[in-house]
C-alpha cells in the first residue's frame, strides 16, 4: 500500500513538473519561431503560483467549483492508468478505451464549470467546444479501433510489451496511418492553434475559460500541464514503443533510463504540435469540423480497414 | 479676392450646366478645379440628389450641418464625389433653425443613414424616413437628459464645469494656469 | 315435446305476420308491444330448441306434411342451425325494443309485419334441408329487405332500395337458374340426397349450376364486385333494420353459400371455384375497407366496415379446411355481437341528436358518457384488440388462411386491418378527446341492451372457451356433409 | 407455478380497478401497489429461479396452450420492466390526473410483462398488441397524429410478426419455443426463411426505433405524460430489444447456416448491427438539434438503443451479454432522464428550451440527478453507462469490424453533445422572470428519481453484481469477474472501485489545492465578464435557441432526406387512392353495379366452366 | 486560514513576474501595445502576457483618454480583477485631461475614479517609457507598496461618491436596459405594421 502510494505520488509529481516544463517549452518555441527571446522555462510555475495566491476570488456557485476539481482529478485519474516507462500504480488496468474516456472528460468538467458561470462567451466557447469534440470523434475512434485490431488487446501495457518485439506502431503502415491521425487529433486536444477555436482569446475571449480567476485558473493550469503530460505519454506509449530499458543492471537506472526515452519521445511529439501551432492560422468551427471529417478520418478508416485485414 | 483669381473650369462648368438643365430649381457654380457648389431648395433635395447619383455623382462622402446662429438658420451640406468626373459637389440646403426637418435620403444613398443620425444626435435635425434616428447612440444618457448639442446657443464650457466641477481651472487665462 | 315443436320457429313468426292487421287499430303501442311479444315467444323456442340440439347432439329433423325427404320438405336444424336460429331470434327481440323508440314514420303496422317476414326468411334459410325451400325463404328474406329499406319514404331511402331490388333480383333468378340445373341433372332437391349424387353429374352442368347458385348467393352475401347495394341499403333503412341486416340477413346468406359449397364437395372443379371465392372474398375486405377510410357519416363507415367483416367470414368459409370453416362461424358469432352493438349505439346517438355524421359524435363522453362507451368497446373490438371476442376468431381465421397456402391475402387482409383500426382510432378520439355540447340523458331500455352486448364481448374476448367448443360443434356440421347425409332419413329412392 | 400469471396479469387488474374507483387517494394506492406487486414476485421467485433454472407454467385457453417461463435471461428483463415501472408510476401519482392514463399505463406494463414472460409465440403476440394498443392509447389522449403514426407503424410491425407466426404456425403446428425452433431448423425452405427473419426485423425494429422506422418515437414520447415516458422508452422498447434475442434463440442457428458469416459476424446479425449504428449517429445528431426538450431525449433514446442493436449485430455470446448491460443501464438512466423531464414540466410548465433557464438554483436536487445521470449517460468511467459502453466497445472492435466500432466510437460523443446543450439551456444561465418561484421536485417524482439514480451508480462500480446475473444466462463464464468490482474480458481489464478511489484521491488533491487559496466569494449571473458591459436579467444573453446552428449548417445535406415525410406521404397517397377507388367502384348508379354482374359472369365463361 | 507570510517574497517574485495584461485598449495608445509584445521589445520576457479576460488579469493598461462611456466598461472591468490589481495610465490624458480639457466626453482626473498606481507621461509615451514604468510596478510588487487595490478598497465609498457624481446612481442598470425601450418600440411598430 505504501509502496503504491509513493509511486503514485511521484508519478503525479513527476507528471505535474514536467508538464510545466512542456508548457514552458511550448512558450519558448513559439517565441522562438517569433524571433523573439521568450519566457523562461519555469514561467508556467511562476504563473501558477501567481494565481494560486491571488488575494480574492469569485464563484457562481457549487458546479463552478466542482467542474474544476473534477477536470483535475480525472486528469490526475488519467495519468495514473497510463502506464510511464516500468512505474505505474494502475497499469495493469490501462485499457484503451478507458484512457481515452478519461483525456475526454477534462474538458467535459471544464465546460460544466464555464457553463454554470452563465456568461455568454462561456456558451459560445462550451458549443465550439463540443463541436471540435464531436469532430475529432471520428477520427480517434478510427484510430483506437486500428490499435485494438492491430495488437488484438486493448490493454496499453500489453500493447508496450508487443512494440519491444514487433518494432513501433509508426514501422508498421496501416498503425503509422492511426498515428498520422491521432496526431491531428491531438493538436485539438492540446488547445493548440489551428483548433483552438473554444479558447479564441480574441472572438470570444478565452470562450469557457473567460470566468475563471484566481485559484480555478491556477487549478486548471496544472490541469493544462498534466493532461499535456498525459497525452502526450499516452502518445509516445501507444505509437512510439514506450520506455522500457533493460540494459542497465540495477532497476533504479533502468526506470531513469526509461523515463529518459518517454521524455525524449514526449518532447517529440510537443514539438510536431507546436510547430504546427505556430504556423497556421485557427480554422472556424465549420471548417474544423469538415476537415476532421474528410482528410483524417479517411486515413484512420483506412488504417482501420488495413489492420483489421 | 477669389473672383480674381479663379481660372475658369471648363469641365466643371459643363458639369454644373448639365446638373441644373436637369434641376432648373437649384444653382450651381464652380469654386475652383474639382469643387462645386449646388444650392437647393431643402424640399427639393431628395429629386436634386437622385438626379446627381444618375449622373455620376456616385459616393455621399458626408453630410455635416452647420448653425448659423444670426440668420436662425441650419445649413446642411451634402458632400458628394464622382469618381467618373473625378470631382467633389457640395450641395447646401438651408433649414429653419428651431425645427429642422427634412426627408431622407436613405433610398438614395444608404450610407446616409449614419450621417443623418449624427446630425440628428448633435444638431436635432430631424429626417423623416430614417428608422434609427431615436435609437441611443454616442452621447449618453445623462449628456441626452441635459441637452448637450454642437449648437452654437449650447454653453457647452459651463455644462463641463458643471459635470467634472472642475471651476477654478478654466478663469486663468493663457498667461497663468494650473495643471 | 318432441322435435316437432321446432316446426314453430317457421309457423310462429308466419301466423303472428298476418295477424298484426288486426291489431293496426289498437294503435302504435299495442303493435310495437305485439311486436315484442312474438319475438320474445320466438326467443324462447329458437332457446329450447338450442338446448335440445346441444344436449342430446343429435339434429332435429322436421318433416313438412309426413313426406319422407327426397320427396318432402325437410326442415335439418343442427348445430349450427340451431345457434344461429336462437342468435336471430335474440337480435330481433332487441331491435323489436329498440323500435319502440327508433321507428316514427306512421305505418307502423305495416312495418311490423315486414319486421317478422324478414326473421322468418332468415330462420327458414339457415333452417331448410331443401335447395327450393332455400330459394323460397331467400325470396321471402329479400322482398322484406327491399320493402324495409324504402320504409323511411326519403329519397335517399328510396334510391337505395331500388339499387337493391334491381341488383337483389338479378342474383335469385342466378340461383333459381342454377337450382333448376341442378334439379335437372339429379333430379332431386333435397340436400342430403344431392349431396350423395354430386359426383355423378356430367362436369358441365355441375360446374354451371354451382357457379351460378354460388353468385346468386353472393349478391345476398355482398362479395366483391356485388355488394354495391350493400352500403347505401344499410344507411337508408332504419336503424334496427340496418342491426338485422348486419347480424343475420348477411349471415344467412353466407351459410347458404356454405352449406351449398361443401355439399357439392365432389362436383368438378370445385377446388379451382373455392380458389376464385378467395381472391373475391380478399377484395371485398380491402375495397370496403379502403372506401371506408375518408367516410363523413358514421353509419356508413360502420357499414363499410360490416362488409369487410363479412369478406373476411366468406374468405374463411372458402379455404376448405375444417379449421378455416370452424374459424369462420366463430367469426360469425362474434360479427353478429359486435355488429349489432355498434348498429344500435350508433343508430340511437343518430336519433338522439339528429343525424349520424361524424360531427354528431364530437365529445360524445361527455354527452352520453355510457353510448360513447359502448361504440369505443365495440370499435375496439372490430380492430380485433386483444381482449375483445373477434381477436379470437380473426386470429383463427389467419392462421386457418396462412396454413392453406394463402399468406398473400393473408397479408393483404392484415394491411386492410391497419386501414380499419385507423379510422375507428379517428372516431375514438373524435368521441373522448374533442370538446363538444351538453350532457343528454340516455334511454335506460337501450341503454341495458347495449350493456348486455358490450358485457357479452368482453366476456368471450377475456373467456373463450365455452363459445369456441359450440362454435367447433357448428363448424363440423357444416364442414363434413357425410355426418349430414347420415342424419337424413332419406327413402332410399332413385340412384 | 401460477405466480408468473399473477406477475403479468397483476398491473392491469391494479389499472382497471384504479380506472374504476376513480377516487384521488385510492387510485394513485391502486396503480403503485400495481406495479409493485410483480417486482415483489420476481424478487421472491429469484431462490427458485437460481436452484431449478427454468420455472415454466401452461394453461390452455382458447383452444391454444399458452405456456410461460421464467428463465435467467427473461428474469433480467422483468427486472428492468419491474424496477422502472415502479419508479414511473410512483412518479405518475404526482404527474397523472385521472384514471385513464392509469389503466392504460398498466395495461402497457402487463403488455411487457407478459412479453418477457411468455413462452409461445401466440402468447408474444398476444401480449405485444396489448402493450401496443396501452401506450397508444396514452399517447392518442394527448394528441391524434402523434397517436395514429405511432399506432399505424407499430401495427404494421405487429402484424408482420403475425405473418411470420402463421408461417411458422402452418410449417410446425404449434406455438411453443421449443418446437418452432427446430420446425425452422429442420423443415423451412431458404425463401421462407428471409421472409420470416424480414418481418421479425420490421416487427422488432419499429418497437426498438431502428433507423428507417424511429419516426414514431420523437413525437410518441413527447406527446404523452412525461412519468409515463420513462416506462414507455425505458421498458417498451426493451420489448423490441428481447425480440431480436428471440430471433437469435429461434431462428438464429439456421439463419447462420443458411446465409453464413462475414468476419465472425453473422450476415443478418451484421445487418441488425448495421443499422444500429446508423441508428446511433442519426438518432444523436438528431437529438442535437432540437428545440423541445422531450423530443432531445426521445432522440437520445434512439440512438442508445442503437448501441443494443449494435451489439447484438455482433453476435458473440460476450456482445450479447455487453448488450444486455446496456438494455439495464439504457432503462435506468433514460428513466432518470424522462423522470426530471417530468419534473420539469410539471413544476415550469414550460417545454420548450427558449423559455426554460437558471433552473440550477431552484431546483438543486433534481439537478444533483440530472448530473448523475448525464455522467451515466455520457459514460463517465465511475457510471453504469460506461461499463456498458466499454463493454460493447470491447465486444465490437475484438471481432475485428473497423466501420461499426468507428460508429460506436461517434455515438459515445454525440452523448456528451446533446447533454451538455440540454444542462445549458435548462439549469445554467440567466433565469426567465417567469420561472423565479419553481420549487423543486414533489416527493412522489423525488422517490423514482432516487429509486432510479442509485442502480446507476451501484452498478458502475460493482458491476460484478450484472455480470453474474449476465453469465447465468450464457452458462459460462463469458466476462470474468474475479471480485465484486472487477471485470476481465482477457483482453482488456475493469475494475470500478480502483477508478473511484484514485478519482477521490484525486479530487482530494485538487481540493486541498482549492481550499488552500483565498475565500471565495458569491457571485449573482449577472456579474459576468461582457466586455465590460454591465448585463440585466432582463435582457437574455444565454444562447438557448439553435444552440448547435454550425451543426445544422454541417449537416445541412443530410437533414433533407426525411423518413418522417415518406411515411406521412405514403399514407396520404393510400387515402387519395382509396377516395379514388371508392368514386369509381361504388358510383351510385345502377347500371354499372348491373355491369359488375355481367362482368362476373364473363370471369365465369373465361375460367372455363 | 494558512499563514503565508514566509512565503511572501516567492510570491511577491511570482507576481512580479507573471503579470497578465487585461486587453483592453483604451483611447489612442491601443497601437503602443502591438509593439511591445513584438521581438524588439518583447515583454514576454518579464512573463507578461495579453489576456482577453479581467478574472484572470492583474495589470490594467490605461492607455490614453478615457471618455465616461468608456469609463463605465473600465471601472467593470477592473471591479472584476482578482485583488492584487495594478493599473498603468498612460499618457497625459488620464493625468488631467491634456488636449481634451475643455471636452465635455473626456475624463480630467482618471485617478478620482479609479486607483492608478503607475502613470507614465507623454501624449503617448514611447515604448521604452512604457518599459520604464513596468520596471517601475514591477519594482513596486517587489517591495509590496504597489497597493492600488488596498487603496480602492479602502476609500471606495469616495471612488463610489465620485462615480456617482459623474453617472448618476444605479448607473450599472440604467446602461445595461439603454437599448430595451428602444428594441421594445421596435417591436412594437413591427407589429402593428
Amino acid at each position: 500500500m505504501i509502496e503504491t502510494a509513493l509511486k503514485a505520488l511521484f508519478i503525479l509529481l513527476y507528471a505535474t513538473f514536467v508538464g510545466f516544463m512542456f508548457m514552458g517549452i511550448i512558450r519558448i518555441v513559439t517565441a522562438r519561431i517569433h524571433r523573439r527571446v521568450g519566457p523562461p522555462i519555469y514561467q508556467p510555475i511562476l504563473d501558477t503560483i501567481k494565481l494560486l495566491s491571488k488575494k480574492s476570488n469569485i464563484t457562481h456557485g457549487l458546479i463552478y467549483d466542482f467542474g474544476i476539481l473534477y477536470a483535475v482529478g480525472a486528469t490526475i485519474l488519467a495519468v495514473m492508468f497510463i502506464p510511464l516507462g516500468s512505474i505505474g500504480v494502475l497499469r495493469a488496468y490501462g485499457d484503451l478505451i478507458l484512457i481515452t474516456f478519461l483525456l475526454e472528460i477534462p474538458m467535459l468538467g471544464i465546460m460544466f464549470a464555464a457553463m454554470s458561470s452563465g456568461n455568454p462567451y462561456a456558451g459560445i466557447g462550451a458549443q465550439r467546444a463540443l463541436l471540435t469534440l464531436l469532430a475529432i470523434q471520428v477520427p480517434l475512434g478510427f484510430a483506437i479501433v486500428a490499435l485494438a485490431e492491430f495488437y488484438g488487446t486493448f490493454s496499453t501495457y500489453e500493447i508496450v510489451m508487443a512494440q519491444q518485439t514487433m518494432g513501433w506502431s509508426i514501422f508498421h503502415f496501416p498503425l503509422l496511418l492511426a498515428a498520422i491521425a491521432y496526431d491531428l487529433v491531438l493538436q485539438a486536444m492540446f488547445g493548440k492553434e489551428p483548433f483552438d477555436i473554444m479558447i479564441a482569446p480574441g472572438e470570444i475571449s478565452l470562450g469557457p475559460m473567460v470566468e475563471f480567476g484566481g485559484k480555478h485558473m491556477g487549478l486548471l493550469q496544472i490541469q493544462h500541464a498534466i493532461a499535456l503530460f498525459a497525452e502526450t505519454l499516452f502518445f509516445a506509449n501507444i505509437f512510439l514503443g514506450g520506455g522500457v530499458v533493460t540494459a542497465f543492471s540495477s532497476s533504479i537506472l533502468n526506470t531513469i533510463a526509461g523515463l529518459a526515452v518517454l521524455l525524449v519521445k514526449q518532447v517529440a511529439v510537443l514539438l510536431i504540435a507546436t510547430f504546427m501551432g505556430a504556423i497556421f492560422p485557427r480554422f472556424t468551427i465549420d471548417q474544423a469540423a469538415k476537415f476532421y471529417w474528410k482528410w483524417p478520418t479517411i486515413i484512420a478508416a483506412l488504417g482501420a480497414v488495413l489492420a483489421s485485414l | 479676392m477669389a473672383e480674381e483669381v479663379k481660372a475658369s473650369w471648363s469641365k466643371g462648368e459643363e458639369i454644373v450646366r448639365m446638373l441644373l438643365e436637369k434641376a432648373p430649381y437649384a444653382e450651381g457654380t464652380v469654386r475652383r478645379e474639382r469643387r462645386l457648389e449646388f444650392k437647393v431648395p431643402a424640399d427639393r433635395i431628395v429629386d436634386f440628389l437622385r438626379t446627381a447619383k444618375a449622373n455620376g455623382f456616385e459616393l455621399l462622402l458626408q453630410i455635416t450641418a452647420v448653425d448659423w446662429l444670426k440668420e436662425g438658420e441650419i445649413e446642411l451640406v451634402y458632400q458628394l464625389f464622382s469618381i467618373s468626373h473625378g470631382t467633389h459637389a457640395m450641395v447646401k440646403t438651408r433649414l429653419p433653425r428651431d425645427e429642422a426637418r427634412i426627408s431622407t435620403v436613405m433610398d438614395i444613398y444608404p450610407v446616409a443613414e449614419t450621417y443623418e443620425r449624427d446630425a440628428h444626435e448633435f444638431f436635432k435635425v430631424t429626417f423623416e424616413g430614417n428608422p434609427k434616428l431615436e435609437m441611443p447612440w454616442i452621447l449618453e444618457d445623462e449628456d441626452r437628459e441635459v441637452g448637450v448639442s454642437h449648437r452654437k446657443d449650447f454653453d457647452m464650457l459651463g455644462y463641463v464645469k458643471r459635470k467634472y466641477k472642475l471651476l477654478d481651472r478654466f478663469d486663468e487665462d493663457k498667461e497663468n494656469y494650473v495643471i | 315435446m318432441n322435435g316437432q315443436y321446432a316446426s314453430l320457429l317457421i309457423a310462429l313468426p308466419l301466423i303472428s305476420a298476418f295477424f298484426v292487421p288486426l291489431i293496426k287499430e289498437l294503435g302504435r303501442k299495442a303493435v310495437m308491444g305485439y311486436l315484442v311479444m312474438i319475438t320474445a315467444l320466438q326467443t324462447a323456442i329458437a332457446g329450447w330448441v338450442a338446448n335440445e340440439v346441444y344436449s342430446t347432439g343429435k339434429p332435429i329433423i322436421v318433416i313438412a306434411g309426413g313426406w319422407k325427404p327426397p320427396v318432402g320438405i325437410n326442415l335439418y336444424i343442427g348445430h349450427f342451425a340451431a345457434l344461429f336460429v336462437l342468435i336471430i331470434a335474440v337480435i330481433s327481440f332487441f331491435m323489436a325494443i329498440f323500435s319502440f323508440r327508433a321507428v316514427n314514420v306512421e305505418p307502423v303496422d305495416k312495418y311490423a309485419m315486414l319486421f317478422l317476414l324478414l326473421m322468418l326468411g332468415a330462420t327458414g334459410m339457415i333452417a331448410t334441408g331443401d335447395i327450393f325451400n332455400l330459394f323460397v325463404f331467400m325470396e321471402i328474406t329479400a322482398i322484406s329487405a327491399y320493402a324495409l329499406t324504402a320504409y323511411n319514404k326519403t329519397g335517399e331511402a328510396a334510391e337505395a332500395s331500388m339499387k337493391y331490388i334491381v341488383l337483389g333480383g338479378i342474383g335469385s333468378s342466378f340461383f333459381l337458374i342454377g337450382v333448376a340445373l341442378i334439379y335437372g341433372a339429379t333430379g332431386t332437391l333435397n340436400m342430403a340426397h344431392l349431396a350423395q349424387l354430386a359426383g355423378a353429374i356430367d362436369p358441365t352442368v355441375a360446374q354451371v349450376g354451382l357457379a351460378l347458385i354460388i353468385f346468386g348467393l353472393a349478391v345476398e352475401a355482398e362479395l366483391f364486385p356485388l355488394n354495391a347495394w350493400a352500403p347505401d341499403a344499410y344507411q337508408a333503412a332504419p336503424h334496427p333494420i340496418t342491426v338485422m341486416f348486419s347480424a343475420f340477413v348477411v349471415k344467412a346468406g353466407l351459410y347458404a353459400i356454405g352449406r351449398l359449397l361443401y355439399l357439392f364437395q365432389g362436383a368438378e372443379g370445385w377446388s379451382g371455384l373455392l380458389r376464385l371465392l378467395v381472391i373475391l372474398a380478399t377484395l371485398t375486405v380491402i375495397v370496403a375497407e379502403l372506401s371506408a377510410l375518408r367516410q363523413k357519416d358514421a353509419k356508413r363507415m360502420i357499414a363499410y366496415s360490416s362488409i369487410g367483416q363479412v369478406g373476411m367470414i366468406a374468405f374463411a368459409l372458402a379455404l376448405g379446411t375444417q379449421a378455416g370453416v370452424s374459424a369462420g362461424v366463430f367469426h360469425m358469432v362474434n360479427h353478429a355481437i359486435v355488429k349489432a352493438l355498434l348498429f344500435l349505439t350508433v343508430g340511437y346517438v343518430g336519433v338522439a341528436l339528429g343525424g349520424t355524421a361524424i360531427e354528431n359524435f364530437q365529445g360524445l363522453g361527455k354527452r352520453m358518457p355510457l353510448t360513447a362507451l359502448t361504440i369505443t368497446i365495440g370499435s375496439l373490438a372490430t380492430v380485433g384488440i386483444p381482449l375483445f371476442n373477434i381477436f379470437w376468431s380473426k386470429i383463427r381465421i389467419l392462421l386457418a388462411g396462412v396454413e392453406a397456402g394463402y399468406s398473400w391475402s393473408v397479408a393483404l387482409i392484415l394491411g386492410a386491418s391497419v386501414v380499419e383500426a385507423v379510422y375507428y382510432f379517428r372516431l375514438v378520439h373524435t368521441m373522448w378527446f374533442v370538446e363538444g355540447g351538453g350532457r343528454i340523458r340516455e334511454n335506460f331500455a337501450i341503454g341495458v341492451i347495449a350493456i348486455f352486448l358490450a358485457a357479452l364481448i368482453i366476456v368471450i374476448g377475456v373467456y373463450p372457451n365455452d363459445v369456441w367448443t359450440i362454435v367447433q360443434k357448428a363448424g363440423q356440421d357444416l364442414f363434413n356433409v357425410a355426418n349430414y347425409i347420415k342424419n337424413v332419413p332419406l327413402m332410399g329412392v332413385g340412384a | 407455478m401460477n405466480e408468473l400469471l399473477i406477475i403479468i396479469f397483476a398491473p392491469l387488474l391494479g389499472g382497471v380497478l384504479a380506472w374504476a374507483l376513480n377516487v384521488r387517494g385510492i387510485r394513485e394506492l391502486l396503480g403503485v401497489a400495481g406495479a409493485a406487486v410483480p417486482l415483489a414476485y420476481l424478487v421472491k421467485l429469484y431462490s427458485e429461479l437460481d436452484a431449478s433454472g427454468q420455472l415454466s407454467h401452461s394453461i390452455d385457453f382458447a383452444g391454444f396452450t399458452f405456456s410461460f417461463s421464467l428463465t435467467h435471461l427473461t428474469w433480467v428483463f422483468a427486472m428492468i420492466a419491474g424496477v422502472v415501472g415502479l419508479a414511473s408510476t410512483i412518479a405518475m401519482v404526482s404527474t397523472s390526473r385521472d384514471g385513464y392514463e392509469w389503466l392504460f399505463a398498466l395495461m402497457s406494463l402487463t403488455g411487457a410483462y407478459g412479453v418477457f414472460l411468455s413462452f409461445d409465440l401466440l402468447g408474444f403476440f398476444i401480449f405485444w398488441e396489448l402493450m401496443t394498443v396501452g401506450s397508444f392509447m396514452m399517447v392518442l389522449k394527448y394528441s391524434r397524429s402523434a397517436g395514429l403514426k405511432y399506432f399505424v407503424l407499430s401495427v404494421v410491425g405487429a402484424f408482420a410478426m403475425f405473418l411470420a407466426i402463421a408461417k411458422i404456425y402452418a410449417l410446425s403446428g404449434s406455438f411453443a419455443f421449443p418446437d418452432v425452433a427446430n420446425a425452422v431448423y429442420y423443415a423451412m425452405g431458404r425463401g421462407d426463411l428471409a421472409l420470416v427473419f424480414g418481418l421479425f426485423l420490421v416487427a422488432f425494429g419499429v418497437k426498438a426505433g431502428m433507423f428507417p422506422l424511429h419516426v414514431w418515437a420523437p413525437d410518441a414520447y413527447s406527446e404523452t405524460n412525461q412519468s409515463y415516458t420513462a416506462m414507455f422508452s425505458g421498458v417498451l422498447s426493451k420489448t423490441g430489444v428481447y425480440g431480436f434475442i428471440l430471433i437469435y434463440m429461434l431462428i438464429g442457428y439456421r439463419l447462420m447456416v443458411e446465409f453464413g458469416a462475414f468476419r465472425s459476424a453473422p450476415k443478418f446479425g451484421y445487418i441488425i448491427a448495421f443499422l444500429g449504428g446508423l441508428t446511433i449517429i442519426v438518432g444523436g445528431l438528431l437529438a442535437a438539434l432540437q428545440e423541445d426538450i422531450r423530443k432531445l431525449f426521445a432522440y437520445s433514446s434512439i440512438s442508445q438503443i442503437g448501441y443494443i442493436l449494435v451489439a447484438f449485430g455482433v453476435g458473440t455470446s460476450l456482445s450479447i451479454e455487453a448488450g444486455i448491460y446496456h438494455a439495464i443501464s439504457h432503462a435506468l438512466f433514460k428513466g432518470l432522464f424522462f423522470l426530471i423531464v417530468a419534473t420539469i414540466i410539471y413544476r415550469t410548465g414550460k417545454t420548450t428550451f427558449a423559455d426554460m433557464g437558471g433552473l440550477a438554483e431552484k431546483m438543486p436536487f433534481t439537478f444533483a440527478m440530472a448530473f448523475v445521470a448525464i455522467l451515466s449517460l455520457a459514460g463517465i468511467p465511475p457510471m453504469a453507462g460506461f461499463v456498458s459502453k466499454w463493454l460493447i466497445f470491447e465486444a465490437v472492435i475484438s471481432q475485428n469490424l473497423p466501420i461499426l466500432g468507428g460508429m460506436v466510437f461517434f455515438g459515445s460523443a454525440i452523448g456528451f453533445v446533446y447533454l451538455i446543450r440540454f444542462t445549458y439551456a435548462v439549469w445554467f444561465g440567466q433565469r426567465p422572470t417567469d420561472l423565479d418561484d419553481t420549487k423543486d421536485a414533489p416527493l412522489p417524482l423525488a422517490v423514482a428519481m432516487a429509486i432510479l439514480a442509485i442502480p446507476n451508480i451501484v452498478f458502475g462500480i460493482a458491476p460484478g453484481l450484472v455480470v453474474k446475473e449476465l453469465n447465468k444466462i450464457f452458462g459460462g463464464e463469458i466476462v470474468t469477474s474475479p471480485t465484486l468490482w472487477e471485470l476481465n474480458l482477457g483482453f482488456g481489464r475493469y475494475n470500478g472501485l480502483l477508478i473511484l478511489v484514485w478519482l477521490i484521491v484525486g479530487l482530494l488533491i485538487a481540493a486541498v489545492i482549492y481550499f488552500l487559496g483565498a475565500p471565495v466569494r458569491k457571485v449573482p449571473v449577472t456579474d459576468t465578464y461582457q466586455s465590460g458591459n454591465p448585463v440585466t436579467m432582463e435582457y437574455n444573453l444565454t444562447i438557448r435557441r439553435n444552440f448547435f446552428l454550425p451543426l445544422k449548417e454541417a449537416l445541412a445535406f443530410w437533414l433533407r432526406i426525411s423518413f418522417d415525410k415518406l411515411y406521412r406521404d405514403i399514407g396520404a397517397w393510400v387515402e387519395d387512392f382509396a377516395e379514388v377507388m371508392r368514386n369509381y367502384v361504388y358510383n351510385g348508379n345502377v347500371q354499372s353495379y348491373a355491369w359488375y354482374l355481367a362482368l362476373i359472369l364473363l370471369i365465369l365463361a373465361m375460367w372455363g366452366v | 486560514m494558512v499563514d503565508w507570510r514566509l512565503y511572501e517574497p516567492l510570491i511577491n517574485f511570482a507576481r512580479k513576474r507573471s503579470m497578465w495584461i487585461v486587453a483592453f485598449c483604451t483611447g489612442c495608445g491601443g497601437i503602443e501595445m502591438p509593439p511591445l509584445m513584438t521581438s524588439r521589445y518583447d515583454l514576454e520576457r518579464f512573463g507578461m502576457m495579453p489576456n482577453p479576460a479581467p478574472r484572470m488579469a492583474d495589470l490594467f493598461l490605461i492607455t490614453g483618454y478615457v471618455t465616461p462611456k468608456t469609463l463605465k466598461r473600465i471601472i467593470i472591468t477592473y471591479e472584476m480583477q482578482p485583488d492584487p490589481k495594478y493599473v498603468l495610465a498612460h499618457g497625459s490624458c488620464p493625468l488631467n485631461g491634456g488636449i481634451y480639457w475643455d471636452a465635455y466626453n473626456a475624463i480630467k482626473h482618471l485617478d478620482k475614479y479609479i486607483p492608478v498606481d503607475v502613470a507614465i507621461a507623454g501624449c503617448m509615451p514611447r515604448p521604452e517609457a512604457v518599459m520604464d514604468g513596468i520596471k517601475k510596478i514591477m519594482d513596486l510588487i517587489e517591495t509590496g507598496k504597489a497597493d492600488g487595490w488596498k487603496r480602492y478598497k479602502e476609500n471606495y465609498e469616495y471612488y463610489k461618491k465620485n462615480q456617482d457624481e459623474l453617472f448618476g446612481e444605479g448607473w450599472r442598470e440604467k446602461t445595461a436596459r439603454r437599448w430595451i425601450p428602444w428594441l421594445m418600440g421596435r417591436e412594437k411598430k413591427r407589429e402593428e405594421e
